[in-house]
């Protein structure tokens, strides 16, 4: 397994969040991690990612135990996120949020300038002045720059144009062809469905269901995702 | 009055503004990149200036001291950063405010207790002393003039450092958003640690450097530090060009008016009259261009982006 | 036609070199949804911070119900009923949902300065405020602070705030960004109806809902209106498919 | 929570008047006077806490206003007692020095000076802010130091502490009920305004200006109102503190002073109703304490205001009641 | 019963070497007498006047000290002093002394044992011209001890002035005013720069390039500033009422037993601490302080071995005495003065005709 999430509980002070996640994939899998608004996704990233450290459960990935990781040793383990609602560094220009957590590998500026050619004619704006798909793009490039072995997308085509979410899917189909490992919450189904291997559904901070996207019935959908 | 005069005035001033930049230049890391309010830059600066006073001292060399003085004040910079201000990142920054004051009460105290009440001697290098003669006939001290070489070298230094290196990039991302450059595998945490250690280390150089100039007592990094951030602020936090400008700004301005405002006086007062008021004037001279500055550009001549 | 309540005329804005709005005109009448659609930086965001005064144009006239606004700051605007979302969350963070938008209900009856009597007494701005959040959905969770709420949750408060400030007109910056695929469809309904209210110039990627709702469709690239017409025109248009739709619809 | 809250600030608004009347009953004039410090320090800090606290505006310059009400006091208490005219051109203007005339007139002043400040200074925000009314301070400060007319650095006496009717100001006790009571109006000034409407669009002012004026609300003039109500009962403050040490010096306007009163409200906790009465009490009782024993007493004042930092989140009344919850 | 004394003044901080120079005079004295009887509380003012206050009203209020004494500064005792003698008790001033409280603010329970702020630049003043200083250049901060001090020196100074200026109060450069020195042609300088800031103004003078000669009063002179100028301060001419080498038995006792007990040098502050304590001494033995008639006129008589060789009080209770001119000299590795001329014999200040006392 490359990423193994068991009895996982996650607390914002004393309130909780998460009550028990369980996930697991494997190297090269797509992933999808579902269920509806507030209902414990982006924590259970935060928690992959040591930024809300769990108190129950156990994180593995790639063979270590990182459940009481900080979090840039995760990161430097090989895990890359798109956090939901962009963050970029402000005060950085396009160039240089791209190259401050650079590491080696595949994706160089010119790569991801051939990905997002947009970010290209913005490279020495500052990441404040750009709009918000420019952002989300940025936020991937970024994600990206660190040569991830596993990439996590949180919502990372909110707010594209459906041009721009259609070249994101086909870069993460594109990215899952070249045996990239990718776990990605999206709210769009209809686009999230067709390159997830398997799906995980959370519902008040648990995973309530697991399988593979054919197995995603309309029932399951309209009780747990509300479609 | 003569022209000579005033160029050497202005020459004071721009080596003043310098001077002042020096001074200010850890300030600049530590607060306009790294977002730390430091109260406590001051007493880094004595730090560095009673080292080298005490080093110079007792081995007889300016140059050891110095060595001694960028050690010191970088050691006490790291280990202020590793068991105070880590804890205050998350924080609000008025906590970073009451912890760098107690700091400054620290340092003060502890600095008596080790090297006693009485301000130490410590005077200019054998090689910089003296005053060299300038085209034009004005004299110049050629230690002030060495300041000034220090002075460009750091500015630039840290221009680099911060604007064009990998490093200077995380910090400046670590002050925005830390959880987030650290999520993508960047050690924040040692990285300020160093950061934090550089700043206090340019602290020291200024306060060995000044100190030579000044006297070397307890409370000597509290006027500094005033200064310091009234420099940074002109110039718009977190740019050093910005810094530099703020400084020159500064000591050009406070230098003329101290010069000039007195004789000004004297063309609608008495002499002793003009002395005093002009004096009055000319202290509060660069609050009043700050306000100024501050009020038509809210964020300072070299407005950051953020 | 009746008269328009917003209307915009040749309005031009720069960053530098780059023309963010060139020369665009439009209108906003009466209980109509205006949907304003476009690529990923074409200037939508940043029209919407012109007319709610956030940013100064350089050129052109925005007339909101009939007088013009163009030297009024972004808070006397929206005394004069501007109700705008922000693309980006914009909320108080410390407050509880109920707070945000006791306060708009506050911002809304007038008068912020009174010192003495405590708003939590205050029955007339609380109902209020808790009417509001029950129509976005959000009642449940009025006494979170907007900080601890989910993403989704933060974006519906958003249009509640709006909601409470009773706007003559709504300019919604992508309401339906980060809701799931539930809260798409009840905002869609919702929006249906709250067009009754008050117009609103809708910016949304959401396809869905933009052909749901829209009575007219304005096309925004490069700072330009490339085209305006109905949900079918807009579908239609080659120009409008290649730069924006692609290949989905 | 907000139960222990209340607990610990009614604590507080006893502790004080206990104390001082308990030192009184006992012949110890000295307490009382210390107390008496300590409520006029609360009563500064509970102005600024009004724009520091609930409105984030990190005002280094406050001893600007609390120098201006001390130096109302002292001017006021020298030409009365000297019986010479505030101002002879163009109305003759007699000096009284009858405290709430003082305060009125400290209050005005501070006010009209801190609507200019605040007019500037606000069109800046975070640390320029800081830097800038530190800058207006500083002015006023020099000022203070190089103007002959009122002593320059060396400050002004106040012979005969001016005087409250029907209350004797130099006995200590009864000086100390007006600064009390003084602080508790104050307090309840707070309160009230911070729950008020008022209260609630500083509050957001301080979070998110740019929500704030997307709504309707100006945040220009919520933050100059409450910088203003806020400068004026620091300047209270300021003459009773000059009425306190019968004196009155420009170390009353420097940023020290100002960043002394910064270190209060944090001391106590920002933003609490009490932050700065417990401020207050724990920095008076703390330079008291330890200045009799050690000459390095600052050292270990350093130390303890660290470890209230770095232990104590929210100050003392955040350690003792729990973090805020905003209702 | 035993006398108690209240010694408030400033040891920590920057300014925090005089008042230790003072204390520890003043301490040498008290212990030295032996008399046991004698109770001495020191607590520290940081330098600030209202902490000042708040420290007299202990002392006096609650600490019912007989006698308060100890402060440095000026501004510190306007604050502290009239409130104090107001109240009874008597104040001795160990250092400053401000023109307001020897003039018409005078007061029967104030005694100055240091001397009248303008004392030593009068006596500079009048060297000035000894010295046929024809056109001297003089500067000192912009406050009142500063413009009393130039005042001071213009009051006895007969030739012209090149130039006066007023400095900003806590400066530590003086490139500026340096300059002006140069440009104006000036045969001598006269400079009333307390602290650190005359520390920094003799560096900086001294490295200029300039020989015109350096004047000033023994504030910047003396044992605890001159380690830190270096040996640009040698051959300075300096004003004091006191001077390590003045001849006379009880200061040949005081400078071995200063220097016994503490491993330096005394100052001119240490001598002022240890002179009051004598003073207090002397009047001790002779009345009761709780009757403080007899005690004010024991004070007043001033029958103690003064360090200064003869010592007398006005009409104002400030000192009479003379004032030397001393030149700073290196000996035995250590800078220090030796006195080179007197320039004023039995001194009185200015202001004690406007004491009604
Ligand atoms: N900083 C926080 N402090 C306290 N509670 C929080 C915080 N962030 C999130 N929560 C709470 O944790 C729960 C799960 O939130 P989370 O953000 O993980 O949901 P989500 O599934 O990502 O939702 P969305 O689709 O809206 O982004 C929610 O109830 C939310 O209110
Ligand atoms: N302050 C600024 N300085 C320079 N360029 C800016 C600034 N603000 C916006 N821009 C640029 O203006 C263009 C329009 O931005 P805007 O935010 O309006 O786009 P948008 O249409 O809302 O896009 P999206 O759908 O991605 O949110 C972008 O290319 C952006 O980079
Ligand atoms: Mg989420
Ligand atoms: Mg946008």
């Amino acid at each position: 397994m490359l990423l193994e999430l068991a009895g996982v509980e996650t607390f914002y002070g004393a309130s909780q969040a998460l009550f028990g996640v369980d996930l697991a994939m494997r190297e090269g899998e797509a992933v999808a991690l579902m269920g509806r608004n507030g209902m414990g996704k982006t924590t259970t990233i935060r928690s992959i990612f040591g930024l809300s450290p769990l108190r129950h459960g156990t994180v593995r990935f790639a063979g270590h135990d990182i459940s009481s990781a900080k979090p840039y040793r995760i990161a430097r383990l090989g895990l890359g996120l798109v956090p939901e609602g962009r963050r970029c560094f402000p005060n950085l220009t396009v160039a240089e949020n791209l190259l401050a957590s650079a590491r080696k590998g595949f994706w160089t500026i010119k790569e991801v300038n051939a990905l997002f050619p947009r970010l290209a004619e913005r490279s020495g704006q500052y990441a404040n002045s750009l709009s918000g798909g420019e952002q989300q793009m940025l936020a991937v490039g970024r994600a990206l720059m660190t040569n991830p072995k596993l990439i996590v997308l949180d919502e990372a085509t909110e707010g594209l144009a459906p041009v721009i979410r259609q070249e994101i899917w086909k870069a993460i189909a594109t990215l899952k062809q070249q045996g990239q490992s990718i776990l990605v919450v999206d709210k769009t189904l209809s686009e999230l469905l067709p390159v997830a291997d398997r799906c995980f559904v959370l519902e008040r901070g648990c995973t309530v269901w697991s399988g593979v996207p054919t197995e995603l019935t309309a029932a399951i959908q309209d009780r747990y995702l509300g479609v | 009055m003569s022209s000579a005069l005033l160029i050497e005035q202005a020459l004071n001033g721009l080596q003043f503004g310098v001077m002042l930049f020096l001074m200010a230049a850890g300030l600049t890391l530590i607060f306009g990149v790294m977002g730390v309010i430091n109260l406590a830059h001051g007493s880094l600066y004595m730090v560095g200036a009673f080292a080298c006073a005490a080093v110079a001292a007792y081995t007889g060399s300016f140059w050891l001291g110095l060595v001694a003085s960028l050690i010191a004040a970088a050691a006490a910079g790291a280990i202020v950063e590793v068991t105070v201000i880590r804890r205050l990142y998350n924080r609000d920054h008025l906590d970073q405010v009451l912890a760098t004051f107690a700091l400054i009460l620290i340092f003060s105290e502890g600095t008596r207790w080790v090297f006693g009440s009485f301000p130490l001697y410590l005077d200019i290098p054998k090689v910089l002393q003296g005053a060299i003669s300038l085209p034009g006939g004005a004299q110049y001290q050629l230690y002030r003039l060495a300041i000034i070489g220090a002075g460009l070298v750091v500015a630039i230094g840290l221009y680099l450092l911060i604007a064009k290196t990998r490093l200077g990039m995380r910090i400046r991302a670590g002050e925005s958003d830390r959880e987030m450059i650290s999520a993508l595998g960047v050690d924040i945490a040692s990285l300020n640690t160093i950061v934090f250690a550089l700043g206090a280390a340019l602290a020291g150089l200024a306060g060995a450097l000044v100190g030579a100039l000044q006297s070397v007592q307890v409370g000597m990094g509290e006027p500094v530090l005033i200064l310091a951030f009234v420099v940074i602020v002109i110039g718009g936090i977190g740019s050093i060009k910005g810094a530099l400008a703020g400084a020159i700004l500064v000591g050009v301005v406070d230098t003329m008016g101290r010069f000039l405002l007195p004789q000004l006086f004297t063309l609608f007062m008495q002499p002793s009259q003009a002395a005093t008021a002009g004096a009055a004037i000319a202290s509060m001279l660069i609050y009043i261009v700050m306000a100024f500055i501050l009020a038509v550009r809210p964020k300072g001549l070299f407005a950051v982006n953020a | 036609m009746a008269e328009p309540i917003l209307s915009i005329r040749n309005l031009c804005k720069s960053f530098g070199a780059l023309k963010a709005t060139d020369d665009v005109s439009l209108d906003l009448h009466p209980g109509e949804i205006h949907a304003l659609i476009g690529p990923n930086g074409a200037g939508k965001s940043t029209l919407i911070h012109q007319i709610a005064g956030t940013l100064k144009h350089n050129s052109g006239s925005i007339h909101f119900m009939g007088r013009d606004v163009s030297a009024l700051g972004v808070s006397h605007r929206a005394q004069l009923g501007l109700g705008r979302t922000f693309q980006i969350s914009s909320l108080t963070p410390e407050f509880s949902a109920l707070r945000n938008v006791m306060l708009a209900v506050q911002a809304n009856q007038g008068s912020s300065f009174r010192f003495w009597k405590p708003v939590m007494a205050d029955a007339s701005l609380k109902d209020t405020a808790r009417d509001v959040l029950d129509r976005v959905g959000l009642l449940e969770r009025a006494d979170i602070p907007s900080a601890e709420l989910s993403h989704g949750e933060r974006r519906q408060l958003e249009i509640a705030i709006a909601l409470a400030l009773g706007p003559k007109a709504f300019l919604l910056d992508e309401p339906m960004a980060g809701m799931g695929p539930e809260g798409s469809k009840r905002l869609t309904a919702f929006l249906d109806t709250l067009r009754h209210e008050a117009p609103i110039l809708l910016i949304e990627h959401d396809m869905d809902a933009v052909f749901a709702l829209a009575d007219r469709i304005s096309v925004l690239v490069y700072g330009r209106v490339i085209a305006t017409g109905s949900v079918d025109d807009i579908r239609r248009n080659p120009l409008v498919r290649e730069a924006y739709l692609g290949e989905s619809v | 929570m907000a139960d222990r809250e209340r607990l610990v600030n009614i604590t507080l608004a006893l502790i004080v008047p206990a104390c001082a009347l308990a030192a009184y009953g006992m012949g110890e004039p000295f307490y009382v006077t210390l107390a008496t410090r300590i409520a006029i320090l609360a009563l500064a800090a509970t102005g600024l806490n009004l724009a520091l606290g609930l409105g984030g505006l990190v005002s280094f310059g406050h001893a600007a206003f609390f120098g201006i009400g001390g130096y109302v006091a002292g001017i006021f208490a020298t030409h009365a007692f000297n019986q010479i005219p505030l101002l002879v051109s163009p109305v003759t203007l007699m000096a009284t020095n009858q405290m709430p005339v003082i305060w009125l007139v400290s209050a005005v002043v501070a006010g009209l000076v801190a609507c200019l400040i605040g007019l500037i200074s606000l069109r800046t925000s975070g640390v320029y802010f800081i830097m800038i009314t530190l800058a207006f301070a500083q002015m006023i400060y020099y000022f203070a130091i190089s103007w002959p007319a009122y002593g320059g650095e060396d400050g002004l006496s106040i012979t005969v502490r001016n005087g409250f009717p029907g209350l004797n100001t130099l006995d200590p006790l009864n000086f100390f009920l007006i600064a009390y009571g003084l602080l508790l109006l104050a307090l309840s000034a707070f309160s009230q305004l911070r729950d008020s409407r008022f209260g609630a669009a500083l509050q957001a002012t301080r979070q998110n200006e740019v929500r704030v004026a997307s709504i309707g609300i100006r945040p220009l003039r919520i933050r100059l109102v409450a910088f203003i109500i806020s400068g004026m009962i620091t300047a209270i403050a300021g003459a009773l503190f000059a009425d306190l040490n019968r004196f009155v010096g420009p170390s009353m306007l420097s940023w020290s002073m100002s960043g002394e009163l910064i270190v209060l409200i944090i001391l106590g906790g920002t933003g609490r109703l009490f932050g700065p009465v417990a401020g207050a009490i724990l920095f008076v009782l703390f330079e008291f304490a330890l200045g009799g024993l050690t000459e390095h007493w600052q050292l270990f004042l350093g130390l303890i205001l660290l470890a209230v930092v770095l232990f104590g989140r929210g100050g003392l009344v955040g350690l003792l009641a729990g973090k805020v919850r905003h209702g | 019963e035993p006398v108690k004394i209240g010694m408030i003044t400033t040891l920590s901080g920057g300014g925090a070497g005089l008042g230790i120079d003072i204390r520890d005079g003043f301490l040498l004295a008290i212990k030295e007498s032996g008399n046991k009887d004698i109770k001495v509380i020191v607590e520290d003012d940081a330098q600030k006047p209202e902490l000042a206050v708040q420290i007299a009203d202990k002392m006096v209020q609650s600490e019912k000290v007989d006698i308060l004494t100890g402060i440095v500064w000026s501004n510190l005792a306007m604050a502290v002093v009239p409130g104090v003698v107001g109240q009874g008790t008597f104040y001795l001033s160990t250092n400053a002394g401000p023109s307001a409280l020897a003039g018409a603010n005078c007061n029967p329970n104030y005694f100055n044992v240091a001397y009248q702020n303008d004392n030593l630049h009068e006596a500079m003043g009048n060297y000035a011209n000894t010295a046929n200083y024809k056109k001297t250049f003089i500067l000192a901060p912009n406050y009142p001890a500063g413009t009393d001090a130039l005042t001071g020196f213009k009051r006895f100074y007969k030739g012209a002035l090149a130039g006066e200026l007023y400095t900003k109060v806590g400066q530590t450069d003086y490139a500026t005013e340096i300059a002006q020195i140069r440009a104006s042609g000036a045969d001598s300088v006269y400079f009333f720069l307390p602290g650190g800031m005359g520390i920094a103004f003799m560096k900086q003078y001294s490295q200029s390039g300039i020989s015109t000669p350096v004047m000033g009063p023994g504030f910047s002179f003396d044992q605890d500033v001159l380690g830190a100028i270096g040996d640009a301060a040698i051959g300075v001419k300096n004003s004091s009422h006191w001077s390590k080498d003045l001849d006379n038995a009880a200061n040949k006792k005081y400078v071995a037993a200063f220097k016994a007990e503490y491993k330096r040098l005394p100052s001119l502050y240490a001598t002022q601490g240890y002179d009051t304590a004598n003073l207090i001494l002397s009047a001790v033995a002779k009345a009761s302080v709780k009757d403080k008639d007899a005690f004010r006129a024991a004070l007043k008589e001033a029958k103690f071995d003064s360090v200064r060789g003869k010592f007398k009080f006005g009409n104002n209770n400030h000192p009479i005495q003379d004032i030397y001119v001393r030149e700073v000299i290196k000996e035995d590795g250590v800078l220090t003065n030796k006195i080179v001329a007197t320039s004023f014999t039995d001194h009185q200040d200015a202001y004690a005709a406007s004491c009604k006392m």
